[in-house]
């Protein structure tokens, strides 16, 4: 019984653990040093993410509320790394940082409500999660302490969040009124597609949608990825969409099922809304991390294009583009955090020249956008080709045009910046960037994951055969 | 005392639930947007209540999901709070409409 | 939640919420009721106020807002209201004839069960989630050292503790029995 | 042999030069490997009549296929037949000279020398690939590095330019993407399995409905990379705005990426409706030619000029592909060669003359010969391939053309009058060419400091001399390219009147 | 020893000279690069004097009648089973003759340049063209296949205006090099299309098959072809006219005939090979090589008949006005190879193949007319050498400038005027004969073309003698001295050649390579004209006897005398008349002078039509419409992203509002509308 506990929920204890430490070491009162402490916790997490692959858990507890697999443990790892990676990036920030252990605390926890989320069968445990792992959230976004933006920012997040959880939970209890349970398989049991249960599905969507930010649930977002800090930014546009998007798979194949046909016109208008809207307002941003809001928010089109397919192509291409989506937009960020952290300077209009004093850096942010505009041979143009591929699966050819001639908006305002970078010339060029080496090896990563993701099969095999 | 049909306390609920909404869409006091919001998760109370006294008699999942929504209710306010009262340092003001830098 | 004056809404909305504990007893689920008031009424209103005194704005009036807005927004939110009240009412709930029993114990022993139909997992999360909450608020709302009214810190951070010891509080009510 | 050679050498120069310091090794390096590239060429010319003397009858030789994607069924497949050798042959060709002639680029010549290869990389993949995506996949792969060459070493308003270009390309892979898909989905490899298969492709047959949705796509998305009227826009700007060994790759080789397409993917697997939408083909492919002819006779800038005479011949390919006789499509790929090699000269006579006076305005140039014959006699040459005379590659495509396109099988009015049209262009072809010759390169002296500058250095004399010794074996001796590509057409071509029957 | 073993050499040898000196003569043996050229070209010669003696009188002729020989033919490129380029070589009566005239012209002007243009900076590159020119010219006469002679025929246009271009940095020259080759290219056209309806509709594209299916009447072929008609027209007349259209454009008939004057740019030895003897005869051969499918299509025929009368009338009219020496040349090279080309037509007239073949006359005019390109391949070439040999004395083409040269050049007097007396058709020179047989034919089949030729031969002889006296007459010898203005129109060539001028008008008449070809064909026009032609070329191969009547050459030769004497009175001695005839001709005499204006029409159709309305509108089109449209699609994307900007308000309350719109839309939509 307690070994269940212990080998089901490894990971979901691991993190409490590491959490429970910072917190001693927090509250014991000799001072740390910024340094030794970042060295620590990367170590810490390095070994949480090693330990997600050594013992695979499968199965049940607490009477169904929380499930464990293959597929579960394999998604909880990637965002293991995603956060590992993004606590790599963020050193030069956190570095004078005065909150760094509470910092990490309150991300652990969003991440620990992100697990539960993932593995929840019920639609209580996935509404905790959910709470646990945006409340910390909005606390985070506020982490730039004295900066009006970085408050701003946490303002509208918190209030947004708790509208839109407001909106979930009314569509949870219409759900519960409608069904009488709580648990999903339960209330697949129950579904029947009358206007209720759609009607509260509707809610439930929004919820949904706020989360992963698709027009129009993603007002919040620009605003707040433009306030916080960068690394909160990352990890609001890669790890906490795709927890979101990693549990929405599930529910909307499995438990919504019976609804099928009508949420599948729904992701179709949203999603198409989603693309457009997002590449529209992309082109003309000109803050970088405001650029890259409004460019994940395409991306998310794309994403649902996939959910929508119903099928276990659709599935593993989504988790697949997520994992792509990990490494080439915190590719991207690890760059901008980098430069933000040294220079502070977040605008387009001053990586002119970025070329001249940091080529490897440039390389790593092009590589980047290169394969978010979906370009071969890099990953994302697999995890592109794949999510349409599985999209059309449908027969629905022309969510598969629209999406099409969206990629070629998308990849001018991508190829903007890389004109910014390569060839506009500056007298006052970002000078050179010195970065330690947790952040060097961050973008190793991310730069070898979108090289050799793609080209090598192995990991879409993977998702595909844990999908099966 | 359940002659009382359904449908009324639901429309209670409801009724709260949009007016909750009203005021987050019209209220200019941050503070006051926070209470509406507190407004919405109530209403969302009464319906879990009212659903698993009237028709799920026989489990207490509204029951519980009413006092986890309470709880994070409070978590929530509270960090709403702290966040709305950092913000007021910095902008030594808690009107919605001062709190609009970022935009298009 | 129609008045301007910010304070007088507080009081509104204590009041409210005193009436949907009501409700609650009326519906005889009285353990909900004494939650609803002990958290509410002792917890967040209390906060809301503190905090009202804290930002200084209890009594000053807002300017108005926009008669454009308020209208659409009334619009709107009538529109929603009877669309979602039409939903209801064209569904038709089979009330169930089972009498509905509850006990504090029935469910303090669920809270804590971790079978079927326990609910010790999502206790946990929501303590964590309290932890979460709390850590951020001392670090949101604690004043960065060396800026200007680093008075009003101390009190920020004991107030802040003070009110998420309270949740602590209402949590063992919930549990202790 | 093992044709993923022919990806893998480009590849890992490409990568070997990356880590090098200083300008020097990375052109040495790249000079070598573009070398090998061309005696790979040969060599696989040489196993390829090798087989074919052999008996080998088979449709792609040298096929290798391995599982990439197995559940989306992509499989990594590549082979080729005459057509893909053809081309082989072009890209090692141009990819050479290309090397050469950007000899003397100084600024970033690190990641030039890598583009230029990595785009080699996309071409050869393209030409060998049987599969679907991974055709798809290599179209992609060449169009970035344009982007990048031309905006970061381009010149005039290069960054409009690349943006143009890149954006129409893009929408025509996109266009190509959509077509890709409708047929993948239309396939039927029993038991409702769907393949990416070329040759297993082309042994089905697509119901005749959704070949006439998809063809267009297909068709029009390659259209955009062949230049197809009227999505040409980008082909002048690209251009002229490109550095020589840019303009080279564009105009030799990536406009042939959509004419090959066209013939691999679009006419060879939905035959019906090729065969049904052919007329509109013509039409348009007509239209290009000799609009594109007349185009070109108001052009002022070289490069303008030998960018729309490209619009104009890349015409023919596409109405050597629209024709769909045996001799057209000969004539159609002969075509392809011909003017990758002719236009590639062009533009690094064009590119040569630049680097010296810095002009390409016609009425800033004159009396070149007097100061740099070896320049002038190549940019006279090229003039005269272009203008189709014998003796050089042009003629002998052009005239394949024609005489497919008269003795179309349906030898109605129509057909006679477009090819009309096509002949019509070779005379103001010879208007615009000789225009441009007798004012650049003949004429008095433009400007007195012209009479300082200096004739070709040796790598741009091996890079003419290279493509001249294309353009003229194919001129002189043409039917070693005929027989080359023949039977690939045949094949093409019986399928369709096969179904058409 | 058979023809297989060393034919190919006779065009092969050229080609090589042209790839050595081309490619090295600049470099390695500058002066050595002419010596080459001769050397090769005078080999060729040989040889094909020797294939001639070899074909005419050892193994031509089989019973009776001469045999098309194919010794050579491989397949070139081929692209279907029936239809071919051949790359071949055909020997037959008409080809071994062209064989024999181009190698001997072509030697006698590579020995000419060896003086002429002795010291040209580029003279390796010219010989390089002259046997480019050369092997291009013999690759056509031999051309066995009809895209064969297509090819060959590109390829002498090309190195026409290579050499016509010759001083490249001479404006002029340039732009008559390009007006030659273009308007060369539009009959081309003409050409290109007639050869695809002939090769697709006989399936064939060698000569032999070709013709023997469109001239036998049962055959499927010609039935096809001449059935089927296309507007009206039927098609084998469309064929047969489009590849006339390419032989006038080559031979400069009216109204293709504008680039012949300009083209004179060139070189002198250039106009006297190319656009004297050989490559402008090449239309003339080409419908005599087409000839037996020509004369069964009577309209076709016509056409020939009448624009080959037309040219030599127009030709001869303006001649006598022009004052530039060598356009009157060419203008009477135009208007004899009108008389080529109206001897054909009215050959074999309403023919029949009885006609055809039966004794005298229906033949005849086939027969004249080689054997006037023959002849006027010697004296029109050595007209030009001449020519050549004045103006390098002078420096002037004007022939304003000269006059009385007679004592300072003999030789050249003497030849000019052998050459003259031949032109003008006295006996016993060359011209005669040939033109005799030329208005007989037409005089037997169609009076009017013969009246025409009559006064014809007479403006001819006119106009060939004003041309005689005012150079080598009109002035008294020792005033010979070039006027001053004419040292301005020296042509760089001549400062090349690098002696000072008032020197090298004192010397004589330059090197004896420039005298030694001027002897040699003097000679050749003294005895070629009693060649027996018809012995040797008739339509069918089978010879027969063309008698003369004495009787019938009264009349030319009286007109060409009464011509001669005209001009003599008017331009033997210095006098006013000259002006006074032409004020009196007036209207004509300037409609004359500006060659009847049609070069401003032309340059009206090109520039104002084809440039203006169509290239600049093309043009325009493509950079404001459709390119307008792609960059209007980028345009209009941003102009919405501006518009719609307004929705990320940044205020957070209208973002729930947007939300919560968004969920009742959804709501609506899905509940309601799209079930």
């Amino acid at each position: 019984m307690l070994n269940d506990f212990l080998y089901l929920m490894n990971a979901e204890l691991l993190i409490t653990l590491i959490i429970f430490i910072l917190l001693f070491l927090k509250l014991s009162n000799e001072e740390w040093k910024n340094e030794g402490l970042l060295n620590f916790i990367n170590f810490l997490l390095f070994i949480n993410l090693a330990a997600g692959f050594f013992y695979i858990p499968n199965g049940n507890l607490f009477g169904d509320m929380f499930r464990a697999n293959e597929l579960l443990t394999f998604e909880k790892n990637l965002l293991n790394l995603g956060t590992l990676i993004i606590s790599l990036q963020s050193y030069d920030w956190l570095k004078n940082h005065k909150h760094v252990p509470e910092f990490y605390m309150l991300l652990l926890s969003t991440l620990l409500g992100m697990f539960f989320m993932i593995s929840s069968n019920n639609l209580l445990m996935f509404y905790l999660g959910l709470e646990l792992s945006t409340i910390p959230l909005a606390a985070l976004s506020n982490f730039d302490l004295d900066k009006r933006r970085s408050s701003e920012a946490a303002f509208k997040m918190i209030m947004s969040s708790a509208f839109s959880s407001g909106l979930l939970l009314f569509g949870i209890s219409m759900l519960y009124g409608a069904t009488g349970t709580l648990n999903f398989t339960g209330i697949k049991a129950h579904l029947s597609g009358n206007s209720f249960q759609v009607f509260s599905f509707i809610l439930l969507l929004a919820g949904f949608g706020f989360k992963i930010s698709a027009v129009p649930f993603h007002l919040w977002t620009a605003d707040v990825y433009e306030g916080s800090p960068v690394a909160v930014t990352s990890y609001f546009s890669v790890i906490s969409k795709g927890a979101v998007l990693f549990v929405m798979v599930p529910v909307f194949y499995n438990v919504f099922a019976p609804l099928a046909n009508s949420w599948y016109n729904m992701i179709f208008v949203i999603s198409v809304a989603t693309m457009i809207i997002g590449n529209l307002f992309a082109l003309r941003q000109q803050n970088m991390k405001r650029f890259l809001a409004f460019s994940s928010i395409a991306q998310i089109g794309f994403i649902l294009v996939g959910l929508s397919a119903q099928s276990t192509a659709g599935s593993s291409s989504v988790i697949f583009f997520i994992l792509i989506y990990i490494f080439s937009n915190l590719g991207a960020f690890g760059v901008i955090s980098l430069v933000s952290a040294i220079t502070g300077k977040e605008n387009m209009d001053d990586y002119r020249g970025f070329y001249k004093t940091n080529p490897v850096l440039s390389w790593v942010l092009a590589i980047s956008l290169f394969s978010l505009a979906g370009i071969p041979p890099l990953a994302g143009f697999f995890g592109k080709f794949f999510l349409l591929f599985a999209g059309a699966g449908k027969g629905n050819y022309s969510l598969i045009v629209i999406a099409a001639l969206n990629m070629v908006v998308s990849l001018y305002y991508y190829l903007k910046v890389i004109k910014i970078m390569f060839m506009d010339a500056n007298e006052h060029p970002i000078e050179k960037i010195k970065a330690h080496w947790q952040p060097k090896i961050a973008m190793a990563i991310c730069v070898g994951g979108i090289i050799i993701t793609g080209i090598a099969s192995g990991a879409y095999n993977y998702i595909h055969s844990l999908v099966k | 005392m359940s002659d009382v049909p359904i449908s009324h306390i639901l429309f209670v609920s409801t009724a709260l639930f949009f007016i909750g909404m009203y005021g987050l869409f019209t209220r200019r006091n941050m503070i006051t947007m926070l209470m509406a919001i507190e407004l919405i998760l109530n209403s969302v109370n009464i319906n879990f209540v009212v659903f698993n006294k009237y028709l799920y008699p026989e489990n207490l999942d509204g029951i519980f999901f009413t006092i986890f929504i309470i709880t994070i209710a409070a978590a929530e306010a509270a960090v709403a709070i702290a966040i709305i009262i950092n913000l007021y340092r910095s902008h030594r003001s808690i009107d919605v409409e001062n709190a609009g830098e970022m935009k298009w | 939640m129609t008045t301007r004056k910010i304070f007088r809404s507080a009081i509104w909305l204590l009041f409210s919420l005193i009436g949907i504990a009501a409700l609650y007893f009326w519906l005889q689920v009285e353990f909900i009721a004494a939650v609803q008031i002990i958290v509410y009424v002792g917890g967040i209103v209390v906060l809301i106020i503190f905090s009202i005194f804290l930002t200084q704005q209890s009594g000053n009036e807002m300017p108005k807002q926009p008669l454009k807005r308020t209208i659409t927004s009334a619009l709107a939110v009538l529109f929603g209201f009877g669309l979602t009240f039409l939903q209801i009412w064209k569904y038709n709930f089979q009330p169930s004839t089972k009498n509905f029993d509850w006990s504090v114990s029935k469910i303090g022993s669920q809270m804590l069960g971790t079978k079927a139909a326990g609910y010790a997992l999502p206790f946990e999360v929501v303590s964590m989630l309290l932890l979460a909450a709390m850590i951020g608020c001392i670090v949101i709302a604690m004043k960065a050292p060396g800026s200007a009214t680093s008075g009003k810190a101390k009190e920020e951070k004991l107030e802040t503790i003070k009110e998420a010891s309270e949740i602590e509080i209402t949590i063992n009510e919930i549990t202790g029995t | 042999m093992n044709l993923s050679l022919l990806i893998l050498l480009p590849l890992l120069t490409a990568v070997a030069i990356i880590p090098l310091k200083g300008a020097k090794p990375v052109r040495v390096i790249s000079l070598i490997s573009s070398s090998l590239q061309l005696l790979l060429a040969f060599a696989l010319l040489y196993f390829y009549w090798d087989e074919r003397s052999a008996g080998n009858t088979a449709t792609m030789l040298f096929e290798s296929n391995y599982a990439w994607y197995a559940s989306l069924h992509i499989n990594y497949h590549v082979g080729v037949d005459g057509i893909s050798i053809a081309m082989i042959l072009l890209t090692s060709f141009v990819v050479l000279a290309g090397v050469l002639v950007s000899w003397n680029v100084e600024k970033l010549s690190k990641e030039f020398f890598f583009l230029l290869l990595f785009l080699s990389v996309g071409a050869y993949g393209f030409f060998i690939s049987l599969d679907l995506f991974t055709l798809f996949f290599f179209l992609e792969v060449a169009v970035i590095p344009k982007f990048l060459l031309i905006g970061i070493w381009g010149s005039g308003k290069k960054e409009y330019s690349a943006m143009k270009l890149a954006l129409m390309l893009m929408a025509g892979s996109a266009l190509v993407f959509v077509g890709l898909i409708g047929l993948y989905l239309n396939t039927n490899a029993g038991n409702g399995q769907h393949t990416f298969d070329i040759l297993q492709i082309a042994q089905m047959n697509i119901p005749l409905s959704a070949q006439k949705f998809f063809f267009p796509f297909a068709f029009a998305g390659f259209g955009i990379f062949g230049a197809l009227f009227p999505f040409h826009t980008w082909v002048p700007d690209g251009h002229s705005s490109a550095p020589t060994a840019a303009s080279m790759f564009l105009a030799g080789i990536s406009m042939k990426l959509g004419g090959y397409g066209c013939l691999r993917m679009a006419t060879f697997l939905m035959p019906e409706a090729a065969h049904q939408y052919s007329w509109i083909i013509i039409v348009l492919a007509s239209i290009a030619i000799l609009y594109g002819a007349f185009a070109t006779m108001m052009q002022t800038d070289l490069k303008y000029i030998n960018a729309y005479s490209s619009v104009s011949h890349c015409g023919f390919v596409l109405l050597g592909i629209g024709m769909l006789t045996k001799t057209a499509i000969t004539g159609a790929v002969m075509q392809m060669v011909s003017h990758g090699l002719m236009t590639a000269l062009f533009f690094a006579g064009i590119g040569m003359i630049y680097d010296r006076t810095h002009t390409r305005q016609l009425s800033q140039l004159g009396g070149l010969l007097k100061v740099m014959p070896f320049i002038s006699t190549v940019f006279v040459i090229a003039g005269l391939c272009s203008l189709g005379l014998p003796g050089f590659s042009g003629f002998v495509a052009e005239v394949t053309v024609f005489m497919g396109g008269w003795s179309h099988e349906g030898a109605d009015n129509f057909y006679r009058i477009v090819t009309i049209i096509a002949c019509a262009s070779i005379v103001v072809t010879a208007v615009y060419i000789l225009r441009a010759v007798g004012k650049a390169i003949m004429g008095p002296l433009a400007s007195n400091d012209h009479s300082l500058l200096t004739d070709a250095k040796w790598n741009e004399r091996w890079a003419a001399a290279l493509l001249i010794i294309g353009i003229v074996a194919i001129g002189i001796a043409p039917f070693w390219l005929n027989d080359l590509v023949t039977p690939a057409t045949e094949t093409i071509v019986n399928k369709i009147s096969a179904i058409v029957k | 020893m058979n023809y297989s073993s060393y034919i190919a050499l006779i065009p092969l040898l050229p080609l090589a000279s042209f790839a050595v000196l081309g490619l090295f003569g600049k470099k390695y043996f500058k002066n050595l690069s002419g010596i080459i050229g001769c050397l090769v070209l005078l080999t060729s010669t040989l040889l094909s004097l020797y294939a001639a003696y070899h074909y005419f009188f050892v193994d031509g002729k089989i019973n009776g009648s001469y045999q098309t020989l194919i010794p050579l033919k491989y397949t070139w490129l081929s692209f279907s089973d029936s239809l071919s380029i051949d790359m071949g070589i055909i020997l037959d009566p008409i080809s071994v003759m062209m064989l024999v005239v181009v190698t001997f012209v072509s030697l006698m002007v590579h020995i000419f340049s060896l003086g002429y243009m002795k010291g040209e900076e580029r003279f390796g590159t010219y010989y390089s063209f002259l046997s480019l020119f050369t092997f291009s010219m013999l690759g056509l006469v031999v051309a066995s296949n009809i895209f064969q002679i297509y090819i060959f025929w590109e390829l002498v246009g090309v190195s026409s205006y290579l050499l016509i271009g010759f001083y490249y940095d001479r404006p002029s020259a340039v732009a008559a090099s390009k007006k030659a080759f273009i308007v060369t290219r539009f009959a081309d056209l003409g050409f290109l299309v007639g050869i695809l309806i002939l090769g697709f509709q006989s399936e064939t594209l060698d000569f032999n098959t070709l013709i023997q299916r469109l001239t036998d009447i049962h055959s499927p072929q010609l039935l096809a072809i001449a059935s089927t008609s296309f507007l009206g027209i039927s098609l084998l007349t469309w064929a047969l006219t489009l590849v006339f259209i390419g032989g006038a454009g080559k031979s400069a008939m009216f109204p293709l005939h504008i680039w012949l004057p300009d083209a004179m740019e060139g070189p002198t030895p250039v106009s006297a090979l190319i656009h004297a003897a050989t490559m402008v005869v090449a239309g003339v051969y080409l419908v005599a090589r087409l000839f037996p499918v020509f004369h069964i299509n009577e309209a076709s025929l016509h056409v020939v008949t009448w624009v080959g009368a037309v040219s030599a009338f127009l030709a001869a009219v303006i001649a006598c006005t022009q004052t530039d020496i060598k356009r009157v040349l060419a203008y009477s090279t135009m208007s004899q190879i009108g008389y080529m080309m109206f001897a054909l037509g009215v050959s074999g007239y309403g023919g029949e193949n009885a006609r055809l073949t039966d004794a005298v006359g229906q033949g005849l005019g086939y027969t004249a007319s080689m054997f006037h390109l023959f002849t006027h391949a010697f004296f029109k070439s050595l007209l030009f050498l001449c020519a050549g040999a004045v103006i390098h004395i002078v420096h002037s083409n004007d022939m304003k400038d000269m006059g009385g040269l007679r004592k300072l050049m003999p030789i050249t007097s003497i030849a000019f005027l052998i050459a003259c007396l031949a032109i003008a058709g006295i006996p016993p020179f060359a011209g005669f004969f040939s033109k005799e047989e030329i208005l007989m034919a037409a005089w037997q089949n169609h009076p009017a073309i013969y009246y025409i030729g009559l006064i014809t031969s007479g403006i001819t002889a006119f106009y060939m003698f004003r041309l005689y006296f005012s150079i080598f007459w009109n002035r008294t010898p020792d005033s010979q001295l070039t006027t001053p203005l004419a040292a301005d129109r020296v042509p760089p060539s001549a400062l090349a050649v690098g002696q000072g001028l008032p020197k090298a008008q004192h010397h004589s008449e330059g090197t004896l390579s420039m005298k030694l070809p001027l002897v040699i064909l003097a000679i050749g026009t003294l005895l070629v004209g009693f060649i027996p032609f018809s012995k040797f070329i008739s339509p069918d191969g089978k010879p027969f006897v063309s008698e003369m009547h004495l009787t019938f050459s009264i009349v030319p030769v009286a007109i060409a005398t009464i011509g001669i004497f005209i001009a003599y009175r008017l331009y033997f001695r210095r006098s006013d008349r000259p002006e006074k005839l032409a004020a009196a001709l007036g209207g004509l005499y300037n409609a004359a002078y500006r060659k009847f204006y049609i070069d401003e029409i032309y340059l009206f159709i090109t520039k104002k039509i084809i440039f203006n309305l169509v290239g600049k509108p093309a043009a325009w089109i493509d950079r404001n419409i459709v390119d307008g449209t792609m960059n209007g699609i980028a345009w209009t994307t941003g102009r919405i992203s501006v518009l719609i900007k307004g929705v990320q308000s940044g205020r957070v309350q209208s973002y729930a509002l947007y939300f919560f719109g968004g969920i009742v839309v959804l709501i609506i939509v899905f509940l309601y509308l799209w079930k």
